[in-house]
């Protein structure tokens, strides 16, 4: 086992935010300075590092980290494209959301402790990303969940324990049913590596029935993370998160960990060939065309605006299953790229949802008349993400919805067309109004809360320049889509290698 | 080379005489007893380690004269956790006990405790196992007692009887075995049982007498009525050490005998019943352990629970033929009694912190001690995950190694059991970790009373980190190929 | 001669059984005791027969032995009993005269 | 350097955006806002030196002029792979927008916002960015080939255009802009649904003219659909009436003018024009547009606003530039003359409606009533109406001379006939224009000298264009049907002069949105269902889930206490005892007694 | 469902269990009995003698029981005593001993004057004729015992014990002289309680003594049934009383013991 670069740097950069999470829980409470540089240098490391990764990834070297915790188990990190796409998604973010949050739990209470579990999620997610066999990937899920169970709980009050008791009866099912699918396929097939395209092709027919049922252990465990329909009861309950977590967790990591992981099994456990025979496709398909709708519809009907935008996920992540289940390159193209795209636009909204609440006191969407006034650089972000979200052209969102579309068309299956519009329209009926009222509506009174900072602009600093930020990312993934080192362009590539072309 | 077989019984004997005569340094002797026999348990590990088993025979005489002292893989594990586990007990009592009566009371009993424990796991001869499981009944109910108040002497007086109940019914299958062969050293009995295949009758009766007996005494399903209340009003570092160690002594014996000395005349049908009653302990100690209003209680179904989840793996032992596989299930069996071990003793300790901390151990209003004491609280968190099994620790390769062989074996059905028992345990562990987020001021510091934390945190630790990432050289320790299951 | 030995083992296990039945069923705690020392003597007993050697040949000291330990563990663990036993009485009392 | 004009035309108008939205994002937030109203707010319209609304489409205006034709500048980089192309009719069409957007600029950054009198000129700056952000988005649209700056112009331009809409705040308003967007975001719908499968159909995103001949009929459908929102086709056109008059009189001039026409340059560009004979949709889309301009002429008629009147106008001769694609695709030899003469026709009708709309603003808000201005300008009015008729020596003549080779071309016979009927329509509906322009009562404003000479200039242009670019036999063309409609339009007058009770019922017989008030009880009758459904829905799942806790309760609820205390009684503990035991022994004897020996 | 209904209950079915357990009880012993019956035809069992037998000669003493007790599986007595140790123990931290008995009559007190003599100086024999013919630390200690409870009947409340410091070195002495005598071998090479042939029988002798008196006192203490009154915690005036009432000086055990060589 020599440790040479190659094979230490994955490690290494799952290390770089656990080691600082472990040393911020020993910091006094009221050291805040060494808490935020600890913080700050844990995340700049990291984008440092997967910065190397991805300039390695890109020069064709392989990144290969084997620690054997058992004879028979090993935990692999390796990075292929698909993972330097979720890593870097959620490395970029990471650092955002850490200044938006030293920002956001200003006068809060119990800091250490929030931003120790809070490096320990994003170790968790880039483990999640960076895993190279199902068992790693179960490992890391698991740690997902334990590590964002107590950010969940963080405030106390009674809501928050009973949303976080929810959150974890469902995660905690889902990752069994998980581990259950993982062991009997590790019975049938010995160590299961991630290769693209899959590894079960070479299995006898009488096994296609267990294969099967295994699919939906796998699906149903991954399923719950992804809040595909019958799953996603945990999504809204906990919104009563402090919006750092709620747009960092639950709109990019943890979502994205359950569809990461789907695209995983459906591309490099099964490969799509076996996986349209065993028709497993095809059930993806109507589930994730199913949350997509239901979740658009539930979402018009939500006055809170943390509500609302959960719900929104709850349909959004679907995308990414609807992408994975179509059959071609193309529809899969758009399935990778909605990962990043929806990533950085919902941080955005959710991170001015998490600025009205704090500035104002604004929580639901009724009180939000006249915000654009009183908030004006907030109020344009959110109507960048929010515009991106309904799939208006030049925002990051139109980009994935048009390769979804044609890929479905090229698949043959043009009802995908129908689902995106109905979307779209029900994405704009939950959307537009609070843009209406924001920019629309006359100024109330007086608003709930309003907090005032001593500064020259309408927020605090660390409030104000994150949503902006992954706005201004929108916009740039959306107009330069087609330029190198672009999200689409690193989806065309996973896309090719995925299908072997 | 056979030296620390006999110093790991010796050191802790004389430690207690010492403490016994001399109570006005009982701490300090105390102490330096423990560490004594700890590094002798070490080195006992590391000879094993190069040398593979030991055997000595006391006294120099021939083997079916002399009481044998054996240490192959199995046991060194067994007794290297009993001994770290035990120098974190030790830690943590020096701290705990401040009444003068208590503490001249605890540290001898402890020390007896701590060398009949190393005398059982390292002994060869049959009536030898059944001093040592005297020694280690007597002692472990005068622990429990020690609180001396009214449920703990009833409690550990239940406690006592079933001991001896338990401990006379093995003694009558040890009058039988030497009434058919001649001989008590196990070595020599298992090639006699091999040999008379016409014995089976006697053979039967006396597994049936030892196996109930001491099953009286692990705690399995229906025989765990005394283990709850004897568990639960011990003082917090007795507890550890009865439920991480004394049980798992009792089932270390049942599965000595089921996999050396009874091997050939068991089958899978016969596996099937322990394996039948450990799951409905699974279960059933898992629900009770969710009912139950007490910490204390909880974790001594919690117990119940794990002792059935080890008892699953008998049939599954006895359907695989040897090879890598049935290394792998031996070494997974191995590898959740340890964790459990530790996670347990790490629970109760903190458990007992709590109680301290808050004067009472109820769940349903501990919020404000769990957020006052944030390293206890990761203690329990720690050793809860362990419990539960969740990946990080080592009971999660256990668990993931019991579901690859019950499903390699076709017994599909342990799956459910074992995944029933994990929701229902990760269900009444986050009962109580749920409590740690509540309104209550923010804790200033980490870690508030470093002598009973530090032992909790790191026993915590060792189950989760340790055992959960690098459960490697427990393979190479128990002599099992190292190729175990393919690289 | 073969049937003596049987006959006094066979007495032994008889002894066994007895006093594991009025262990298992009768409730007061001396009862219990008492009847933990006769299963404990039925079990000495078995050992004993098998010291046996025939009239000529002097007998098998290992028995022997094992019963002189067996008895000093029976004697200290019903000590210890009957001592559990007494306090547990001193506490009830206690509870039933507050 | 002339093909970077092209992307200036749509770059400089969105960079205007920041400074025009008057948006001062550094400012002392603190400062309690003074009580009096009016509230003061971020948008309030600085003394801003710059008329930003006016400077958008110069850039535009100059690559129309100066660029040659047929200059390409290939971005592949932006977006999704952009490619600015200036053909033949992206040059008319870039030429004629740029004039009525620069004209509405100007009148919109002179004049009044058209908000209404009682509220002062608020918010302008939001007014300024969406105008600015709808001309970036009609510009990129006209220059970009290929299929994603299309979809990008023509949502940027359909959203912005609906806070023009609700630029007032009135209700009347609101509900104008609730239905503009709903009905402008199905049309995106579609042409999305359209281009997604001309994509995958043609393989490429920048569709030449012979890739599109292998279209579907799906694929037709829904461009046909798509646009056909926007350009106003019979039942899709109901959100036109309403919202061209709520918007402030500049954004109506535009959207009128340009943003209608863009259906027609869409349909140029992805329908297989002049390639593939398409005799069904090409009849399909005649008749829909002949059932256009029937429809619209007699609503418009009977209408009491002038914008209102304007907005129905538009409606009929998009229907008629419709008839003629329809008949252009059914007859691909007519292809070249006839989309030259479209775009031409194009053309000149968004100049006149640009300046009919600006003209009406005027007669309300430029001058005194009874000035000479006003009278000039009513004098103007009425030479704008001719041409919009298509009197002769008009521009109107001219554009539909052109247009009379398609027409003779086509299958119909009886198309000539009822073409000529829709003239005298057009002229009828031109007179009741001019009626009601005429009584416009408006008040006196300050500073309107930059608009009048925005106006005039546009209005010269349109007086001039038929001798600029008209035949001499043009000039002549459909004098007869115009006759004919001016004589009745003259009597009617005459009548209603005479006895105003007569023709008081026909006005306002139909409201502004014909067909909605048909819809809305429609909407609100399914909205009404879909509501309860939801809701009993909701009540089953909380009774649903109500009976599952309380089971679930039930089960865990039960205090278990006892099962452990019958356990510790030692009977039962000892019966079970022996119990395994014995059960032990006999499965030990059963597993040995067969294999023993 | 009152309490005394479901106590009627349960009482009746444990009624119904002690049958069912008595019965099955039967049919198993009837079962272990002929099983013990095979066993015993199998006649394997006195192999071990011989071989005991064999030995004898170089475990220093001639009575086999003995060799076996304190030679061959000297380890068990260890063991053994540690478990006496341990009950006692387990004793003491169930709290102080009762106050004892009223003081005793006449006819008592003139017996205990001659028979707690009479039982130390046999114990002392029975622990001498151990080593050849039957007997030895435990019959001793045995013995021991009996004289402390005799004196404790008579009135004596510590039953003739010294006080705590000493009585703890006491019953330590037995286990503490045996590991010390084990580690000690085992220092010098020979292997933990392997006793060099030469040596086997004065050190076997030395433990016995150690394992007597620690038996004696344990059994005795035992009996007391509570912790000693600790060193600083003063008489109580009852006890004074108990005290001088027994006039008799209390025969001190320890010196009586020792033994003519």
């Amino acid at each position: 086992m020599s440790w040479d670069y190659a094979s230490l740097l994955p490690g290494v950069i799952v290390l770089s935010s656990l080691l600082p999470g472990v040393f911020i829980f020993l910091v006094r409470e009221e050291s805040h300075t060494l808490r935020t540089v600890l913080n700050l240098t844990g995340a700049v490391a990291k984008l440092i590092l997967v910065g190397l990764l991805i300039y390695g990834v890109w020069l064709g070297q392989v990144f290969e980290t084997r620690i054997a915790i058992a004879p028979g188990l090993t935990l692999v990190l390796n990075a292929d494209a698909l993972s330097v796409l979720f890593v870097t998604l959620s490395t970029v973010l990471w650092l955002i959301t850490t200044v938006y949050a030293i920002g956001y739990l200003e006068h809060s209470t119990n800091r250490s402790r929030f931003f120790g579990f809070f490096s320990l999620c994003v170790s968790a997610t880039v483990g999640i990303a960076l895993s190279g066999n199902l068992l790693t990937f179960v490992i890391f899920y698991e740690i997902l969940t334990l590590a964002t169970y107590p950010l969940v709980a963080h405030r106390g009050t009674p809501e928050a324990t009973r949303g976080a008791k929810i959150y974890l009866a469902y995660t905690l099912t889902g990752g069994l049913l998980l581990l259950v699918g993982a062991v009997w396929l590790r019975t049938l097939t010995g160590p299961v590596d991630f290769v693209e395209g899959g590894i079960l092709d070479d299995l006898p027919a009488s096994l296609h029935g267990q294969l099967v049922v295994i699919f939906g252990l796998l699906l149903a465990g991954l399923g719950v993370k992804a809040a595909l329909v019958p799953l996603h009861g945990w999504l809204p309950q906990s919104m009563v998160a402090p919006a750092p977590v709620s747009s960092l967790l639950h709109a990019v990591a943890v979502v994205k960990a359950g569809a990461f992981g789907i695209v995983r099994v459906v591309y490099d456990v099964y490969g799509v060939t076996l996986a349209g025979e065993l028709g497993l496709l095809a059930v993806l398909s109507v589930l994730a065309s199913f949350t997509i709708v239901y979740g658009s519809i539930l979402a018009m009907t939500q006055d809170g605006l943390k509500k609302r935008l959960a719900y929104s996920t709850v349909s959004q992540v679907s995308y990414i299953a609807l992408g994975t289940s179509l059959l071609g390159p193309v529809a899969t193209v758009g399935g990778l790229v909605h990962l990043v795209h929806q990533g950085i636009m919902k941080i955005t909204l959710f991170f001015c949802a998490g600025n009205y609440a704090e500035t104002l006191g604004v929580a639901n969407v009724s009180q939000m008349d006249g915000v654009g006034r009183r908030m004006p650089l907030t109020t344009l972000a959110f109507t960048i993400g929010a515009l991106g979200m309904i799939g208006i052209p030049p925002i990051a969102g139109f980009v994935s919805k048009w390769y979804l579309g044609l890929g479905g068309v090229e698949a043959g299956q043009h009802w995908v067309l129908v689902i995106l519009a109905t979307s779209t329209l029900l994405n704009a009926g939950y959307f537009l109004p609070i843009l209406y009222r924001a920019w629309f509506r006359p100024l109330p009174a007086s608003w709930p809360k309003e907090h005032h900072f001593q500064t020259r602009f309408e927020t605090m600093g660390a409030l104000l320049w994150p949503p902006v930020i992954t706005a201004v990312f929108c916009l740039l993934a959306g107009l330069l889509a087609a330029a190198p080192f672009s999200p689409l362009e690193w989806a065309r590539l996973i896309a090719q290698r995925e299908y072997g072309l | 080379m056979t030296d620390p077989l006999v110093l790991c019984i010796a050191l802790p004997l004389l430690g207690a005489m010492l403490v016994t005569a001399l109570p006005r340094w009982a701490v300090t002797l105390g102490i330096v007893a423990a560490l004594s026999t700890a590094s002798a348990a070490v080195a006992l590990t590391a000879t094993v380690w190069q040398h593979g088993t030991l055997h000595l025979m006391l006294g120099g005489w021939d083997a079916e004269l002399a009481i044998a002292l054996r240490a192959d893989g199995i046991a060194t594990a067994l007794v290297l956790m009993a001994n770290l586990v035990g120098l974190g007990i030790s830690v943590y009592a020096t701290g705990y006990f401040h009444d003068r009566i208590r503490v001249r009371s605890f540290w001898p009993l402890w020390l007896l405790l701590w060398a009949a424990l190393n005398g059982l796991f390292l002994a060869g001869d049959l009536f030898n196992l059944y001093v040592m499981l005297e020694l280690l009944g007597i002692a472990a109910a005068a622990l429990g007692a020690l609180t001396g108040n009214r449920d703990a002497v009833a409690a550990n007086l239940r406690y006592l009887l079933v001991g001896l109940l338990g401990s006379i019914s093995y003694l009558l299958g040890v009058a039988l075995l030497y009434t058919a062969y001649g001989t008590l050293d196990l070595g020599l009995l298992a090639q006699g049982v091999a040999a008379s295949p016409e014995l089976y009758g006697v053979n039967a009766a006396a597994m049936t007498l030892m196996v109930a007996g001491l099953a009286l005494k692990a705690a399995l399903f229906p025989l765990h009525f005394w283990l709850p209340p004897a568990h639960a009003n011990a003082p917090a570092p007795v507890s550890a050490a009865l439920s991480a160690l004394v049980v798992k002594a009792a089932f270390y014996l049942i599965l000595r005998l089921w996999l050396d000395l009874f091997w050939p005349i068991t089958d899978m049908a016969v596996a099937m019943l322990p394996a039948m009653l450990g799951a409905v302990a699974v279960i059933w100690g898992s629900w009770r352990a969710l009912r139950a209003e007490r910490l204390k209680l909880l974790a001594a179904y919690s117990t119940v629970a794990q002792i059935g989840y080890l008892f699953l793996f008998l049939p599954l032992l006895a359907a695989t033929p040897p090879g890598p596989a049935r290394d792998d299930l031996l070494a997974a069996l191995l590898l959740m009694a340890l964790t459990h071990g530790f996670a347990k003793a790490g629970f109760f300790l903190a458990a007992g912190l709590v109680q301290t901390n808050a004067g009472h151990d109820r769940i349903d209003d501990l919020g404000g001690t769990a957020q006052r004491l944030p390293a206890t609280t990761f203690a329990i968190a720690l050793s809860g995950s362990a419990l539960i099994g969740l990946p990080p620790s080592g009971s999660f390769i256990g668990k993931w190694l019991l579901m690859q062989g019950a499903i390699a074996t076709g017994q599909w059905w342990w799956v459910i059991v074992v995944t029933a028992g994990t929701l229902l345990a990760s269900a009444y562990i986050f009962r109580v970790l749920s409590r740690a987020f509540g309104l209550e001021p923010t804790p200033l510091k980490f870690v508030t009373d470093a002598r009973a934390e530090v032992p909790a945190l790191t026993l915590a630790l060792v189950s989760v980190a340790l055992l959960g990432l690098a459960s490697g050289p427990l393979w190479t320790l128990l002599g099992l190929g190292d190729a175990g299951g393919g690289a | 001669m073969l049937t003596a030995q049987f006959l006094y083992g066979a007495a032994g296990l008889m002894l066994f059984v007895l006093g594991l039945w009025s262990f298992l069923v009768h409730e007061p705690l001396l009862r219990k005791i008492i009847a933990l020392n006769i299963t404990g003597a039925g079990v000495f007993h078995v050992f004993i027969a098998i010291a046996y050697r025939g009239d000529t040949a002097p007998p098998d000291p290992v028995p022997h032995a094992l019963v002189l330990t067996g008895i000093v563990v029976a004697v200290s663990a019903t000590a210890l009993a009957l001592m559990l036993g007494a306090r547990l009485q001193d506490a009830e009392e206690e509870d039933q005269s507050r | 350097m002339s093909a970077w004009l092209l992307l200036a035309a749509w770059v400089w108008p969105l960079l205007l955006v920041w400074p025009a939205s008057g948006i001062r994002f550094r400012q002392d937030w603190n400062a309690v806002p003074d009580p009096s109203p009016p509230r003061h707010s971020q948008l309030e319209a600085r003394s801003s030196t710059l008329p930003w609304v006016a400077l958008g489409p110069v850039p535009a205006l100059a690559a129309a002029l100066l660029a040659p034709l047929g200059t390409e500048l290939p971005l592949p980089w932006l977006f999704l792979g952009t490619y600015l192309v200036l053909d033949a009719t992206g040059q008319i069409y870039l030429g004629f927008t740029a004039l009525v957007w620069l004209a509405a600029g100007v009148y919109a950054a002179f004049g009044e916002r058209g908000a209404p009198v009682g509220k002062p000129a608020a918010r302008s700056g939001r007014f300024d960015a969406l105008f600015l952000l709808a001309m970036a988005g009609n510009f990129w649209l006209i220059v970009g080939a290929d299929l994603f700056s299309f979809y990008v112009g023509f949502a940027m331009m359909g959203i912005a255009s609906y806070g023009l809409v609700v630029h007032d705040g009135s209700p009347s308003a609101l509900r104008a802009g609730k239905v503009y967007l709903v009905m402008a975001l199905l049309g995106e719908v579609a042409l999305f649904a359209g281009l997604v499968m001309l994509a995958s159909e043609t393989g490429t995103t920048r569709p030449a003219l012979d890739d599109v001949s292998a279209l579907g009929n799906a694929t037709i459908a829904l461009l046909l659909l798509g646009l056909g929102v926007k350009a106003g086709l019979v039942p899709l056109h109901l959100w036109l009436p309403l919202a061209h008059p709520a918007a402030p009189v500049p954004a109506s001039a535009v959207l009128s003018g340009t943003m209608i026409k863009v259906a027609l340059l869409g349909w140029l560009r992805f329908l297989p024009v002049g390639e593939l004979a398409l005799p069904g949709w090409g009849h399909w889309l005649a008749l829909a547009g002949l059932a256009t301009m029937t429809l619209a002429l007699p609503v418009g008629l009977v209408q009491r606003d002038a914008k209102v009147i304007l907005a129905y106008s538009s409606i009929a001769k998009m229907g008629f530039l419709m008839t003629a694609l329809g008949l252009v695709l059914v007859e691909p030899a007519l292809a070249p003359v006839g989309v030259a003469a479209i775009a031409f026709y194009a053309a000149q009708h968004g100049l006149a409606k640009g300046a009919l709309f600006l003209g009406v603003g005027l007669r309300k808000h430029a001058g005194a009533p009874g000035t000479t201005a006003q009278a000039m300008i009513l004098g103007v009015v009425v030479l704008l109406a001719l041409a919009l008729a298509g009197a002769p020596f008009t521009s109107g003549a001219v554009a539909k001379y052109d247009l009379k080779p398609v027409l003779e071309g086509a299958a119909w016979s009886w198309i000539g006939a009822v073409v000529a009927v829709t003239t005298v329509g057009t002229a009828l509906l031109m007179a009741r224009f001019v009626w009601v322009a005429a009584n416009i009562k408006g008040h006196a404003e300050p500073r309107w000298a930059w608009p009048l000479a925005a106006w005039g200039l546009l209005a010269a242009l349109v007086v001039l264009f038929p001798f600029a670019f008209g035949k001499p036999a043009a000039w002549l063309s459909n004098a007869l049907p115009v006759g004919i409609g001016a004589g009745i339009a003259a009597a009617v007058a005459l009548m209603a002069a005479l006895q105003p009770r007569l023709f008081a019922p026909f006005v306002g017989l139909v409201p502004a949105g014909d067909l909605l008030t048909l819809l809305t009880p429609l909407l609100r009758a399914t909205k009404q269902t879909g509501e309860v459904f939801l809701e009993d829905l909701g009540r089953t799942w909380g009774r649903l889930k109500g009976a599952a806790l309380n089971a679930f309760e039930r089960v865990f609820g039960t205090p278990a206490g006892d099962v452990e205390r019958d356990l510790r009684q030692w009977p039962v503990a000892g019966a079970l005892w022996v119990g395994i035991s014995a059960l032990l022994l006999l499965l030990l004897l059963a597993a040995r007694a067969p294999g023993s020996g | 469902m009152s309490m005394s209904q479901s106590e009627s209950r349960a009482a009746e079915r444990n009624r119904d269990l002690s049958l069912l357990v008595a019965v099955s009880l039967a049919v198993l012993g009837a079962a272990l009995t002929w099983l013990y019956f095979i066993a015993l035809s199998a006649g394997a069992a006195p192999r071990l003698a011989d071989l005991a037998y064999e030995r004898l000669p170089g475990t220093g003493v001639s009575n086999p029981v003995t060799a076996v007790l304190l030679n061959y599986r000297a380890y068990d007595t260890l063991m053994e005593l540690a478990v006496l140790l341990a009950a006692l123990l387990g004793i003491w931290s169930l709290g102080p001993a009762a106050p004892g008995f009223q003081r005793s009559g006449a006819v008592l007190a003139g017996m205990v004057s001659w028979v707690v003599p009479l039982l130390i100086v046999t114990g002392g024999y029975l622990l001498w004729v151990g080593g050849y013919a039957p007997g030895g630390a435990f019959q001793a200690g045995a013995l021991l015992g009996a004289a402390g409870v005799i004196v404790r009947l008579a009135g004596d409340p510590r039953a003739g014990l010294p006080g705590e410091g000493a009585q703890r070195w006491l019953l330590v002495l037995g286990v503490l002289v045996f590991t010390l005598v084990g580690l000690g071998l085992m220092a010098f090479g020979a292997g933990f309680l392997t006793y060099p042939p030469k040596f086997a029988k004065w050190l076997i002798l030395l433990i016995e003594m150690a394992a007597t008196v620690a038996i004696g006192v344990a059994l005795a203490a035992a009996y007391v049934g509570g912790r000693p009154p600790g060193p600083e915690a003063q008489p109580t005036a009852e006890d004074e009383d108990a005290l001088t009432a027994a006039e008799t000086p209390t025969p001190d055990p320890t010196p009586a013991l020792r033994p003519q060589p």
